[in-house]
């Protein structure tokens, strides 16, 4: 206690003034960090000679002031002064050579580096935010011109996209018959229905070609199938029993009559 | 219209504008300052408003005549727009203010019989290509290939109403890589590439109307490039 | 810079233009492209935009170097922004500009700070923010950032948990006229005096901010993002 009190003695009343406004001003604070680099400038000196010990001290008591005035501090604040704590009593007593874990010096310097380092990267900070900056000292343009933007469909296939779509209309071509060209076939259904119609009036002998539908004859695809169609009804009308068929010989016209 | 001997002056002039406070700042300094302020507006400015803006004694409209003349001929413009200036892009270059983005899409598989029917029945009319296809050939998939120059009109057939006839182009050969659509592999070869798969067993197919198609009549050219 | 000899050619080349379609046009003609596109855009423009925009073979790089050389002492500026460039008025002009002055957010102390730990560590996750400003950062101090699209996410950390990492953008350089993150003021200094290199703290330090554990992990990264 003593030897707090001859310490702050030999602050001057400046420095007393700005640790009581550090206090009235703890919520200002960003963490105790920030509370150690505000302390450390009473030391005066770079913070690389920076003395963590007396550090440690003020931090200490700035604690202990703020308990007197019955302000609250953040847990943060706590626990980095039970660290300061221990890490004074490191730095007092000479080092136990039983014991595990950094020296009180290495936690020192690397206290000292992180105070170092924040205040570079306050100072940096400053530094950015002086610069020229666009919207305040530099401008960008002021009437930006719309670009438009232009779709543009672009349609692509390879040499095997193109094999493989004629392969398949070919291919389908193959059975097209099945289901093309139904306009040049004659079923037996359709010979049978014109020829019931007609052969009431077949007394005589008739040429089953006369059965033939009308027009079919020019063409001979057409023709193919309404000679098969028409000689097929002709064959199941004699197996109903409703005609007799007759030929003179191989390759002879097929005639046809009414059965009474 | 400046004489040399003016402009020179101005250039030495520019080291003293700090000192001269109440001076109006040199000619090429104030050209600067148009050009700022020309740029960085959202709307055009009148001279009157440029006055007001720069250092005191400054003359805009001198400055103006001078930053026009500046940027004669460069990729930008300084114009007048009613009673006030302007930075604006050459008008000849209009068509850099647009972005193109491309989008591949496959051709639709109507789009590729169609285009593989042409080339290898070439020339011919779009009656074949229905004949072929075993149905109607949309308008817009001719459009399309047209458009995309991978097919063109060829000469009309010397047939009853005389149809144009379709031929696929240069630009085609060169996309897929052939010398001429002769190139194009035959159907023995599309077989033997394992393209053409299900062949009907022959003897199933009814040979009904081989070779009798009074289209085929006309179709010279292309017909002998291919078996069957 | 060119010679008078050499301008005149491209001069005459310009009428060649329109023909010579799978040409470059002249190197003035493309330089008065970039100029019109740089003009035209409020934002930084890439180099791959600038030539996607202009016509086939041109060179945006090299029609840059003759841009940026044309305009240096003018009343704009043609700057470089990471890989883009801009058009920008000239810093000491920025007095005639009070009328597009645009009030910026005022930030905080613990944005501004965590912006620059952002800056010079990046990529930097939140815990070695944290670790640095020996506080936790609270999550609108980084939305506010990522709002402002002054940072934005980086490649996750090879580090068990594979914790996010933040980068700082093109806009922030853009604000802060910075050609590179090399740019950075004190960047050299900082580097040399080992402020930049993660430091794992000795044990029985106390684990100051919010402390996610990987604090302690090599920080790979932002040493080579600055390395000469």
């Amino acid at each position: 206690m003593a030897e707090e009190e001859f310490q702050e003695d030999e602050q001057s009343v400046a420095e007393r003034l700005a640790a009581e406004a550090l206090i009235v001003d703890v919520d200002g604070f960003e963490g105790p960090l920030d509370v150690l680099l505000t302390l450390s400038r009473t030391q005066k000196v770079d913070l690389r000679k920076i003395s963590v010990l007396q550090l440690a001290q003020q931090y200490l008591a700035f604690v202990e002031k703020a308990k007197q005035l019955r302000i609250e501090l953040a847990a943060d604040y706590l626990v980095m002064a039970a660290w300061l704590a221990f890490l004074k009593s490191r730095l007092l007593l000479p080092p136990d050579p039983a014991e595990e874990g950094p020296s009180g010096e290495e936690l020192a310097a690397h206290l000292a580096f992180q105070l170092e380092r924040l205040q570079a990267m306050r100072d940096v900070a400053a530094r950015l935010m002086a610069r020229d900056r666009l919207g305040r000292d530099f401008f960008a343009r002021g009437i930006p011109e719309d670009v438009t933007r232009v779709k543009r469909v672009s349609y692509t296939a390879t040499l095997l996209d193109l094999m493989q779509g004629y392969a398949r209309i070919r291919t389908r071509d193959e059975f097209r018959p099945f289901v093309m060209d139904r306009d040049k076939v004659w079923t037996m259904e359709q010979a049978l229905d014109r020829m019931r119609g007609l052969i009431g009036f077949a007394g005589t002998w008739t040429d089953i070609s006369s059965y033939m539908p009308d027009g079919w004859d020019a063409d001979p695809v057409r023709r193919r199938s309404a000679t098969a169609a028409t000689f097929a009804a002709s064959l199941e009308l004699a197996k109903e029993g409703k005609v007799e068929l007759r030929q003179a010989e191989t390759f002879a016209p097929i005639q046809l009559r009414r059965k009474d | 219209m400046m004489s040399e001997g003016m402009e020179k002056e101005e250039e030495e002039g520019k080291g003293e504008q700090e000192e001269s406070l109440f001076e109006a700042p040199p000619i090429a300094e104030q050209e600067r300052m148009v050009e700022a302020i020309l740029f960085a507006s959202a709307e055009p400015v009148t001279v009157k408003e440029l006055n007001d803006r720069m250092p005191h004694g400054a003359d805009a409209a001198e400055a103006l005549v001078h930053l026009r003349k500046r940027y004669e001929g460069r990729g930008v413009r300084v114009v007048k727009v009613g009673d006030a200036w302007a930075i604006r892009t050459a008008p000849d270059l209009g068509f850099l203010m647009q972005k193109e983005t491309v989008e591949t899409r496959k051709l639709s598989r109507a789009a590729i019989e169609t285009l593989a029917i042409i080339a290898y029945h070439q020339p011919v009319t779009r009656a074949e290509i229905e004949e072929i296809r075993g149905v109607s050939v949309s308008r817009g998939t001719v459009d399309l290939l047209l458009d995309m120059e991978w097919i063109r009109f060829g000469r009309r057939k010397m047939t009853p109403g005389r149809p144009v006839t379709f031929v696929v182009t240069q630009s085609f050969m060169d996309h897929f890589g052939l010398e001429s659509a002769r190139d194009l592999p035959g159907l023995k070869e599309l077989r033997a590439a394992g393209l053409l798969e299900s062949r009907p067993p022959p003897g199933a197919m009814p040979q009904l109307g081989e070779g009798e198609d009074d289209e085929d009549e006309a179709a010279e050219g292309q017909s002998e490039l291919f078996e069957d």
